[in-house]
C-alpha cells in the first residue's frame, strides 16, 4: 500500500448508521439484546427475574475459563486443555476436602487445602503447557491437545484410585457456598468472577504485562527486539489460563457439590467460541475482557433460551450452530468493512 | 557442538517417529507374543484405515494452514442420509454417493471460508453443530443401520487383505498422485507457504482452497462409510470428536498446523502409530483407564522430538558467513 | 459495497431463519412434564423417550425435552430452566449420582416433583423418587444363566466383557454383577479381556477385534448394553465365530437392556440370554410417582424394577414384556 | 520548482514502442493517485522509473501488471489495446512483474516455483505433471540466467540474489516481452547486483523491454537507457539517460533542489568519553575478533557487502544472538549475559534492518508502537499500572518531534503508513528511551529521499546530544555523508577503518571486496 492510499483512508466520509453499528465493539451485546427481545415472544419466561439470575449464575464459571483463554488467544496461542484442567482440579480438590476419607478431612483447614489443591492443579498444568510452548517450541494446539487427552484420562483414573464410585461427593458446606451461595439475592460466584474479570481487565489495559501480551501476539519478533521478554509473557499467559480454569472448577464443583472427572468436558468449544464471537482473534494481538464477557453472555442467553424451549436435541444443535455461524458471518463482514475503510 | 555428536543427534531426531515406532513394537512384542504377527499387523492397519482416510483429507486442509473441525459431523451426516434415505445400496454405488454427500458438506464449509471469509476454525465449529443436528433430525436419534451388502463388504477380504485397507490404499494413492503430480497439488503447498505470494504469482487461491475443503469433505464421508461398514451401524455418537485423533494423526506424521509442510505418507504413518499403541495396550491386557494416558504421552513425545528437530535444524542451517578452518 | 450488503443479507436471513421457531403455547389446565435426558446414544434411551412421549400424551400431558450431552452442569442449568418454565414434574436421567443433588434441592424449593429414571441419585436430605432397574442383580442373573449353560456343556471358558463408560454408575453396577458371578466360577471361566467401550460403537468394535486377536479362543461374551450387538456380530462374523446355539463354535453370548436387536438375535438363536430392563414398567412407575406426588403423597425414594432374564427357554412367554420386542414388531410389520 | 525536461522525442530509431501508455488516471476513494501518466517503452531498452514513495510508481506498475484496473487512459502493448484482467492474465500476455518481496515458495523446488501456474503436462488435457520435462525446461531457464543449480534444489536453500535470478528465469519461462523490476537490488550483495546487471544487459540485447524501479539512483544511472520521474502522480520528467543527472533526478522527485541531502554537522567538535567498547568479540561462523570503540557524540559507520557480518554483529551487540568469546562494555561496565532487555538497560537501542518483520507491530496503531519499549518507565505503584496520562503525552511529543505525518496516532495503524513514516515510528520508539547507544541497521532502506533527509537530521541531533551511533549501510555515499568514522567489514572481520578526512569510495569498496577465504589460505 502506498502512502497515498493511507492519506485517502484517513479522509473517509462519516459512515451510515448501520455500518457504525456493525463496526461498534458493542455489536455482540446488541445482537444479544435483539435475540433476547425476539425470544420474549417465543418463551415469555425468559424475561423473568429468576431466569435472568440463572443466566447470570450460569455465565460465571464459563466466563472465568473464557477469560483465561483470552490471555492465551491474545498471544496467538490456544489452550485446549482448559476443560481437562477443570475435571482434574475438580477430582483432586474434592478428594482433599471430601468427608469420605478426604486427605485433609477433619483438619479444620480442609476447605483452604482443597482450594489450594484446585489452584495447584491448574497452575501446574498451565506451567507445563507454558514450558512446552516456550522452551521446546512446541505448537500450543498440539501441546494442549495432548494435555487435554492426558488429564481427561487421568481425572477418571484418579477417581478410581480414590473411590469406588464415579465421583466424589460429601464436600464441606462452606465450600459449596462458593458455588451456590447468594448474597443479597446475587450469586456469590459473581463476586469471585468480578474480582477475576476486574483483575484481568486491569492487567490487559493498564499494566506493562498487558501491553506486552498484545505486542507478542501482534509480532513476537519485533516484541523481542523491543525488549519484551517474549517467552516469559507467553509462559505466564498459559499459567493464567490454567489458574482461571482451576477457579472455574471451584465454582462448578461447588455448585454441583461434587468432584467429577467428566466435569466441563463438553465446554471447550463453547469457551473458544465465546471468545471468538466476542471478537478475540485466533491469530493473536486482539481481544478485550469486555468482548469476552459479551461473547459468553451471547452464548449463555442462547443456551438458556434453547433450554426453556425444551426442543429435541437435533433442533438445539442446528439452531446453536446456525447462530454461531450467523454471528461469525456478521463478524467477517465487519472485518471486510474495517479493511476497506 | 562437535560435528559428530551434532550429526548423530540430528540423525536420531530426524528419524524420531520411526524410532519411537520401533521401540513400541519391540516393547509390545516382548509383552505379548500375539502382537508381532502378520495377522495382527493387518488388523492394526485395518482398524487405522478410516482414521487414516479422514486424516488424508485433513492433511490437505492443514497444508493450506486451514482446519476442519467438522469431519466427524460430516461422517455422521453422510452416513445418516445414506442409511435413512438411500437404503440398500450396494457398496459400489454407496461409495460414490457418500463421496458426493461429503463433497456437498465440504463445499458448504468452503463457501463460508472462501466467499464469506469466515475463519475456518469458527466455520467448521458451526457446521459441526449444524451437521450433527441435521443428522440427528434425519435419524431421529436412532441407530442408522447400513445395508447387508455394505456390511458384507466391511467383512470381506480381497487377496487376503480386508476391504477397508483396499479403500484406504486407493484413497492414499489418489492423494499422493494429486499432491505430488498435479499442478493443483503443488499449488496447495505454495498457498500453505504464502497465500499472498500465491495470489500474486497468479494462482487462483480461492479455487484451490475451495477444492481442498471439498476434498476433506469427501475423505471424511468415505472414511465414515469405511468405519460404518465395520461397526455396522451409525449410532448418534458416530464420528463424535473424530476431529481430534484425525488431527493428531496428521501432526504425528509431520504435517505442520501452519501450512506448507507435511504430506499424506506421514499422516498415514501417524494414524497407524496411534492404532498400534491402542492395539498393543489391548494385547498386553493393560488397565483400560490408562489407555488415554499412554496414547497422549506418545503423541506428546513424537511432537516434542519433531519440535526439537526443527530447532536443531534451524540452528544448523543458520547462515554461515565465515568458513572456519576446523 | 454491493457485495457486502448482499453477504450481510445472507447472514441476517440465516439468523432470522433460526428464530422462526414455533411459538410454544401452554394450554390452561394441562400438566407439563420435563424430560431431561443426558443422552440418547442407545436404543434404550431412544425407546424410553418415545414411550414417555406416547404415555404422556395418553395422560393428556405436555412434554418438554432437554439433552445434557453428559454435562452435569448443563443439566443443572436445564433443571433451573424447567423450574423457570414452571413445569409440573421433572423426569431426569442424570450422568452423575452426586452432581444431581443441587438440582433436586432446586426442584424441592420450587415444589416441583422430581423423578430419576433408571439412575438413582446418591444419598442426600433432598427428596425425589428414583426408578431403577436392579442392574447388578439382573446382570448377575443373566451371567449365572450363561455360566449354568457352560457347566452343562462342560469344558473351560475364556470370557470377554464389554464394559460401558467408566464414569457411569449403570456400567459399573453391571460390571460388578458380572464379576459377582464369574469370580465364584474361576474354575471354568477365565476373564481374558475387558474391553472399555466408553459406550461408543467404534471403540467397542476396535476393542473387541483386538481382544479376539489377542485371545482367538474367547468363547464366553457378555456386553453391558445391547446397543453394541451390531458391532459384536460384525466382529464375530469376521473372526468366523458367529454361530447359532447348538452349532459347532457357538460363542456363549449374553446382553443387557432388552432392545430390538437383542430380541432378533435371541429369536435367531445367536444370543443365549439377555438381562431385560422392563422399560414399560419403569415408565409407568415414573408417571405413577408424579401422580402420587401431585396428590400430596410421598412415594418411596427408590422404586426398583426387578427386571428379568430372557432366554430361548422363556422367550415366547416373556417376549411381550420385553420392550425391544414391541419395537421389533413395529419395524417388522 | 524545476521545469519538467522535454519529453522523449519520437526516437531516432524507426521502430514502434512495445508498450505505450497515455493519459493513465487512477483514483482510490475519490482521490486521484495518477494523473494522465504517459510514457513509452521500446523493445530492447531499459526504462528507469523513479520517484518518492507515494509518487505513483507502484500504482502505475500495478496497473500494467494487472493488479489494479485503470480508470482512464490507454495502454498499448505490441500495437494492440491492453487491458489485463489480473496478474495471471498480464503474465500470459507477456508482462512479468518481479516484486520487491519475491514471490517464491520456500518449501518448493526451483522447478516447481518456475512452473507453479503452468506445469508441463504428461498428457495434454490431463492434470498430471511431467516432472522430467519440468526439470529439463527449468535447467534451460536457469542456464539462461547463469544460475548453476539443480532445478530440484529447494528455494529455502538459496540466497536472496539467487532467488532474484529464479524470478527472472520465471519471467523468461513465461516468454515475457516486458519485465518489470521493483527495487531489485535492495537486498542483494554487490556481487549479486553485478550479476543481475549482466543479465539485464543480456535481456536487453535479446530485445526484451525492461522497466526498472529503484531508489538507488546510482544504479538507475548505470543500467537504464531512459528515465521517467514521477511526483504526486504526475510525470515530471522524462529523458534519455544522457540528458539526466542524479542531482536533477532528486530535484525533480522532491520538487525542490536538495542542495545537501546530508545535513551538516560539526564534525570537528570534540568527542566525549568512550561509551561502547567492544573487544575481541567472536562467534563461530559469523564474526571474528571484533574490536572497536565508539565515543559519545560520534557516528561510526559500518560498511561492507551483504553477508559481511554487519547485521550479525549488530544482533550480537544487542543481545539477540549469542557470542562465544570477547567482551562488550558500556561506559566501562561489562555487559553480562546480554539479552535485548539487558542491553536496553545499558542504554542501547537497535533499529533492525527489516522494520516489517522485526521492528513494528503492523496491525497496531502508532502510539502503541512508540510506547512499546518504554512501558516500564511509565509503570509504577502497587500493581505496576501504567501512568497513561504521562505516557500518552510523551508519545505524542515524540511523534511530533520525529515528524510522523498521521492524523491520529492512536488510530492510524502502522501498516497504513509509508515506509519513511514507519521508519520514523521505529526511531521514535527508541528515542523515547533516550538511548546512549543507537545501532541503526540500514536506517534509510526503501524510504524516499525526503524521508531520508529527515532521518539524517534526527541522527545528527542525537549525536549532537552526545549519543553514540553505529550506522550500518549498504550505500557508501550515505556513510560518507554522515559518519565520523567508517569501519569496513568482510567475512565477519573488520578489514579497515577510515577517519572522516580519509574517506574514499574506492578504498572502502576495495576493503569490502576482500576475499577472506583466499587470504586465510595464503
Amino acid at each position: 500500500m502506498t502512502s497515498a492510499d493511507a492519506t485517502i483512508a484517513s479522509k473517509a466520509r462519516p459512515l451510515p448508521a448501520w455500518k457504525r453499528l456493525l463496526l461498534s465493539e458493542y455489536l455482540v451485546l446488541i445482537l444479544t439484546v435483539v435475540y433476547f427481545a425476539v425470544m420474549m415472544f417465543v418463551v415469555p419466561e425468559i424475561a423473568t427475574a429468576d431466569t435472568l439470575l440463572d443466566v447470570l449464575s450460569a455465565m460465571m464459571p464459563l466466563l472465568v475459563v473464557a477469560i483465561g483463554q483470552t490471555f492465551v488467544l491474545i498471544v496467538a496461542g490456544i489452550d485446549l486443555s482448559a476443560p481437562s484442567i477443570i475435571a482434574m482440579a475438580s477430582v483432586v480438590g474434592a478428594s482433599v476436602m471430601t468427608g469420605d476419607a478426604g486427605y485433609a478431612n477433619g483438619s479444620g483447614l480442609e476447605v483452604i487445602a482443597g482450594i489450594l489443591a484446585f489452584l495447584a492443579v491448574g497452575s501446574v498444568i498451565g506451567l507445563f503447557n507454558g514450558t512446552c510452548v516456550t522452551r521446546f517450541n512446541m505448537p500450543p494446539f498440539i501441546v494442549t491437545l495432548t494435555t487435554m487427552m492426558f488429564f481427561s484420562g487421568a481425572a477418571i483414573w484418579y477417581t478410581t484410585v480414590h473411590t469406588d464410585a464415579s465421583s466424589i461427593g460429601n464436600l464441606p458446606r462452606s465450600f459449596i457456598e462458593i458455588g451456590q451461595g447468594r448474597v443479597a439475592g446475587l450469586p456469590l460466584s459473581l463476586a469471585v468472577v468480578l474480582v477475576v474479570a476486574g483483575a484481568a481487565h486491569f492487567i490487559l489495559s493498564r499494566t506493562v504485562y498487558g501491553r506486552w501480551l498484545y505486542a507478542v501476539g501482534l509480532n513476537p519478533k519485533a516484541a523481542a527486539v523491543s525488549g519484551v521478554p517474549v517467552r516469559k509473557v507467553i509462559f505466564w499467559a498459559f499459567v493464567i489460563s490454567g489458574v482461571c480454569a482451576a477457579i472455574s472448577s471451584v465454582l462448578y464443583t461447588g455448585r454441583l457439590e461434587t468432584g467429577t472427572p467428566v466435569l466441563g468436558q463438553r465446554i471447550l468449544l463453547d469457551v473458544i467460541g465465546a471468545a471468538v464471537i466476542g471478537g478475540v482473534s485466533l491469530f493473536g494481538g486482539k481481544g478485550k475482557i469486555l468482548w469476552t464477557i459479551f461473547g459468553v453472555l451471547f452464548l449463555t442467553v442462547i443456551d438458556k433460551s434453547l433450554q426453556l424451549m425444551g426442543l429435541p436435541i437435533a433442533s438445539v444443535f442446528a439452531i446453536k450452530g446456525s447462530i454461531i455461524l450467523a454471528a461469525a458471518i456478521i463478524d467477517a463482514q465487519r472485518h471486510r468493512l474495517l479493511v476497506s475503510r | 557442538m562437535s560435528g559428530f555428536r551434532g550429526k548423530f543427534s540430528l540423525l536420531v531426531l530426524q528419524n524420531a517417529p520411526l524410532l519411537l515406532f520401533a521401540v513400541l513394537v519391540i516393547v509390545f512384542g516382548l509383552m505379548s507374543d500375539r502382537f508381532l504377527t502378520p495377522i495382527n499387523f493387518v488388523n492394526i492397519v485395518n482398524q487405522a484405515s478410516h482414521i487414516a482416510i479422514i486424516a488424508i483429507g485433513m492433511t490437505f486442509v492443514l497444508l493450506i494452514a486451514g482446519i476442519d473441525l467438522s469431519v466427524g459431523a460430516n461422517m455422521y451426516l453422510s452416513a445418516a442420509i445414506l442409511g435413512v434415505f438411500l437404503v440398500g445400496m450396494p457398496p459400489l454405488v454407496a461409495f460414490p454417493v457418500v463421496a458426493l454427500l461429503g463433497l456437498a458438506f465440504g463445499a458448504v464449509n468452503a463457501f463460508m471460508i472462501t466467499q464469506l471469509r469466515v475463519a475456518a476454525f469458527i466455520t467448521t465449529l458451526a457446521t459441526l453443530f449444524i451437521g450433527r443436528g441435521i443428522a440427528l433430525y434425519f435419524s431421529g436419534n436412532k441407530m442408522v443401520p447400513f445395508s447387508k451388502s455394505v456390511l458384507a463388504f466391511g467383512r470381506a477380504t480381497y487377496l487376503g487383505v480386508p476391504s477397508a485397507i483396499w479403500v484406504f490404499a486407493i484413497v492414499l494413492i489418489i492423494a499422493l498422485v494429486v499432491l505430488k503430480l498435479t499442478t493443483f497439488g503443488r499449488q496447495v503447498y505454495a498457498i500453505g507457504a504464502d497465500p499472498d505470494a500465491a495470489a500474486k504469482a497468479g494462482i487462483n487461491v480461492k479455487r484451490v482452497v475451495f477444492t481442498v475443503y471439498c476434498i476433506c469433505g469427501v475423505c471424511a464421508a468415505v472414511g465414515g462409510l469405511v468405519s460404518g461398514s465395520q461397526v455396522a451401524v451409525a449410532s448418534s455418537t458416530f464420528g463424535f470428536q473424530k476431529e481430534f485423533p484425525v488431527i493428531a494423526a496428521a501432526v504425528l506424521g509431520g504435517t505442520s498446523l501452519f501450512g506448507g509442510r507435511g504430506g499424506v505418507l506421514g499422516t498415514v504413518f501417524g494414524a497407524v502409530l496411534i492404532q498400534t499403541v491402542e492395539n498393543g495396550l489391548v494385547m498386553t491386557n493393560a488397565n483400560p483407564y490408562i489407555y488415554p494416558l499412554v496414547i497422549s504421552v506418545i503423541i506428546f513425545i513424537a511432537v516434542f522430538t519433531d519440535s526439537s528437530r526443527t530447532t536443531v535444524l534451524e540452528r544448523l542451517e543458520r547462515r554461515k558467513i565465515r568458513v572456519e578452518p576446523d | 459495497m454491493k457485495i457486502t450488503r448482499r453477504d450481510f443479507t445472507v447472514g441476517a436471513l440465516l439468523a432470522a431463519g433460526t428464530m422462526g421457531l414455533p411459538i410454544m403455547v401452554k394450554a390452561e389446565g394441562t400438566k407439563t412434564v420435563a424430560l431431561l435426558f443426558d443422552s440418547l446414544v442407545s436404543p434404550f434411551w431412544v425407546s424410553g423417550i418415545e414411550i414417555m412421549r406416547a404415555k404422556a400424551k395418553e395422560n393428556g400431558w405436555e412434554t418438554l425435552e432437554n439433552i445434557s450431552d453428559f454435562d452435569d452442569n448443563k443439566q443443572f442449568e436445564q433443571v433451573k430452566a424447567m423450574i423457570g418454565r414452571k413445569v409440573d414434574g421433572i423426569l431426569i436421567i442424570q450422568t452423575d449420582s452426586k452432581a444431581v443433588i443441587p438440582a433436586i434441592r432446586a426442584a424441592n424449593e420450587a415444589g416441583i416433583p422430581m423423578v430419576h429414571f433408571n439412575r438413582p441419585p446418591a444419598e442426600s436430605d433432598a427428596y425425589s423418587v428414583a426408578i431403577q432397574a436392579d442392574n447388578r442383580k439382573i446382570m448377575a442373573d443373566t451371567v449365572q444363566f450363561l455360566v449354568d449353560e457352560a457347566k452343562k456343556m462342560g469344558g473351560k471358558y475364556k470370557a470377554c466383557l464389554l464394559i460401558g463408560d467408566l464414569g457411569d454408575v449403570n456400567a459399573i453396577q453391571r460390571r460388578d454383577g458380572f464379576f459377582d458371578v464369574v469370580d465364584k466360577n474361576t474354575d471354568i471361566i477365565e476373564v481374558v479381556a475387558r474391553v472399555s467401550t466408553e459406550w461408543n460403537a467404534d471403540k467397542a468394535f476396535a476393542g473387541l477385534t483386538n481382544a479376539l486377536q489377542a485371545n482367538p479362543d474367547i468363547n464366553f461374551l457378555v456386553t453391558s448394553s445391547d446397543f453394541m450387538h451390531p458391532q459384536i456380530e460384525q466382529v464375530l462374523q469376521t473372526a468366523n465365530k458367529w454361530f447359532k446355539r447348538g452349532e459347532e463354535g457357538h460363542v456363549l453370548f449374553a446382553g443387557f437392556d432388552g432392545d430390538e436387536g437383542a430380541y432378533a438375535r435371541l429369536k435367531d438363536g445367536y444370543l443365549d440370554a439377555c438381562g431385560v430392563q422392563n422399560l414399560f414398567l419403569e415408565v409407568d412407575m415414573a408417571f405413577q410417582a408424579f401422580k402420587d406426588m401431585w396428590d400430596g403423597k410421598k412415594p418411596e425414594k427408590l422404586l426398583l424394577d426387578p427386571g428379568f432374564v430372557i432366554t430361548q427357554a422363556n422367550l415366547a412367554e416373556k417376549q411381550d414384556e420385553m420392550w425391544g420386542y414391541t419395537v421389533w414388531k413395529k419395524q417388522n410389520g | 520548482m524545476t521545469a519538467p525536461v522535454s519529453p522523449l522525442q519520437a526516437a531516432p530509431e524507426a521502430d514502434q514502442p512495445l508498450l505505450k501508455i497515455e493519459g493513465l488516471c487512477k483514483s482510490f476513494f475519490g482521490v486521484e493517485v495518477l494523473h494522465k501518466v504517459g510514457f513509452s517503452l521500446k523493445a530492447g531498452r531499459v526504462l528507469g522509473l523513479v520517484g518518492e514513495n507515494g509518487s505513483g510508481k507502484s500504482t502505475t506498475m500495478n496497473i500494467i501488471g494487472g493488479v489494479h484496473q485503470k480508470d482512464a487512459g490507454q495502454i498499448q502493448f505490441d500495437g494492440v489495446d491492453y487491458k489485463p484482467k489480473g496478474p495471471r492474465d498480464a503474465a500470459r500476455q507477456g508482462i512479468a512483474f518481479i516484486h520487491q518481496e519475491l514471490n517464491l515458495f520456500r518449501n518448493l523446488s526451483i522447478a516447481e516455483n518456475l512452473f507453479i501456474t503452468e506445469f508441463p503436462k504428461l498428457v495434454p488435457g490431463l492434470p498430471f505433471i511431467d516432472r522430467a520435462a519440468a526439470r529439463k525446461r527449468a535447467a534451460e531457464l536457469l542456464a539462461a540466467v547463469d544460475l548453476d543449480l539443480s532445478p530440484s534444489t529447494l528455494v529455502n536453500k538459496l540466497s536472496q540474489g539467487e532467488r532474484q535470478l529464479v524470478e527472472i528465469a520465471k519471467a523468461l519461462g513465461a516468454k515475457a516481452k516486458v519485465i518489470i523490476f521493483d527495487e531489485p537490488t535492495t537486498s542483494l550483495t554487490t556481487r549479486e547486483t553485478e550479476r543481475l546487471f549482466d543479465i539485464i544487459n543480456r535481456l536487453r540485447a535479446q530485445g526484451i523491454a525492461i522497466i526498472y524501479i529503484s531508489h538507488i539512483l546510482d544504479d538507475v544511472m548505470r543500467i537504464c537507457d531512459d528515465i521517467v520521474v514521477l511526483r504526486d502522480g504526475h510525470v515530471v520528467g522524462s529523458a534519455l539517460k544522457s540528458d539526466m543527472t542524479i542531482e536533477r533526478m532528486i530535484s525533480l522527485m522532491v520538487g525542490r533542489s536538495i542542495d545537501q541531502l546530508f545535513p551538516p554537522r560539526d564534525y570537528s567538535a570534540p568527542k566525549g568519553e568512550p561509551v561502547l567498547e567492544v573487544s575481541g568479540v567472536t562467534q563461530r561462523g559469523t564474526v571474528k575478533d571484533i574490536t572497536f570503540t565508539v565515543r559519545a557524540g560520534e557516528v561510526l559507520g559500518i560498511s561492507g557487502l551483504m553477508g559481511a557480518g554487519r547485521s550479525e554483529l549488530a544482533r550480537i551487540l544487542f543481545g539477540i544472538d549469542p557470542y562465544s568469546s570477547g567482551e562488550i562494555k558500556v561506559s566501562g561496565v561489562p555487559v553480562v549475559a546480554p539479552t535485548p532487555t539487558v542491553c536496553m538497560d545499558h542504554g542501547m537501542a537497535f533499529l533492525t534492518e527489516d522494520r516489517r518483520v522485526e521492528g513494528l507491530m503492523m496491525e497496531a496503531p502508532i502510539d502503541n508502537n512508540i510506547a512499546l519499549s518504554s512501558l516500564q518507565k511509565y509503570a509504577g505503584g502497587l500493581g505496576g499500572f501504567i501512568d497513561h496520562g504521562r505516557l500518552d503525552g510523551d508519545v505524542q511529543k515524540m511523534s511530533a518531534s520525529v515528524q510522523i505525518s498521521a492524523k491520529d496516532i492512536a488510530r492510524t495503524l502502522v501498516k497504513n503508513l509509508s515506509g519513511g513514516n514507519q521508519q520514523k515510528v521505529v526511531i521514535g520508539k527508541w528515542l523515547l528511551r533516550e538511548p546512549k547507544i543507537f545501532i541503526l541497521d540500514e536506517p534509510t532502506r526503501g524510504i524516499d529521499v525526503g524521508a531520508k533527509n529527515e532521518v539524517y537530521k534526527i541522527i545528527n541531533s542525537l549525536a549532537a546530544r552526545g549519543a553514540c551511533i553505529l550506522m550500518i549501510s549498504s550505500e557508501i555515499e550515505e556513510l560518507v555523508g554522515m559518519c565520523d568514522r567508517i569501519m569496513v567489514m568482510a567475512h565477519g572481520e573488520i578489514r579497515a577503518t577510515f577517519d572522516r578526512g580519509g574517506f574514499n569510495r574506492e578504498d572502502i569498496l576495495r576493503a569490502a571486496m576482500w576475499d577472506g577465504n583466499r587470504s586465510t589460505a595464503a
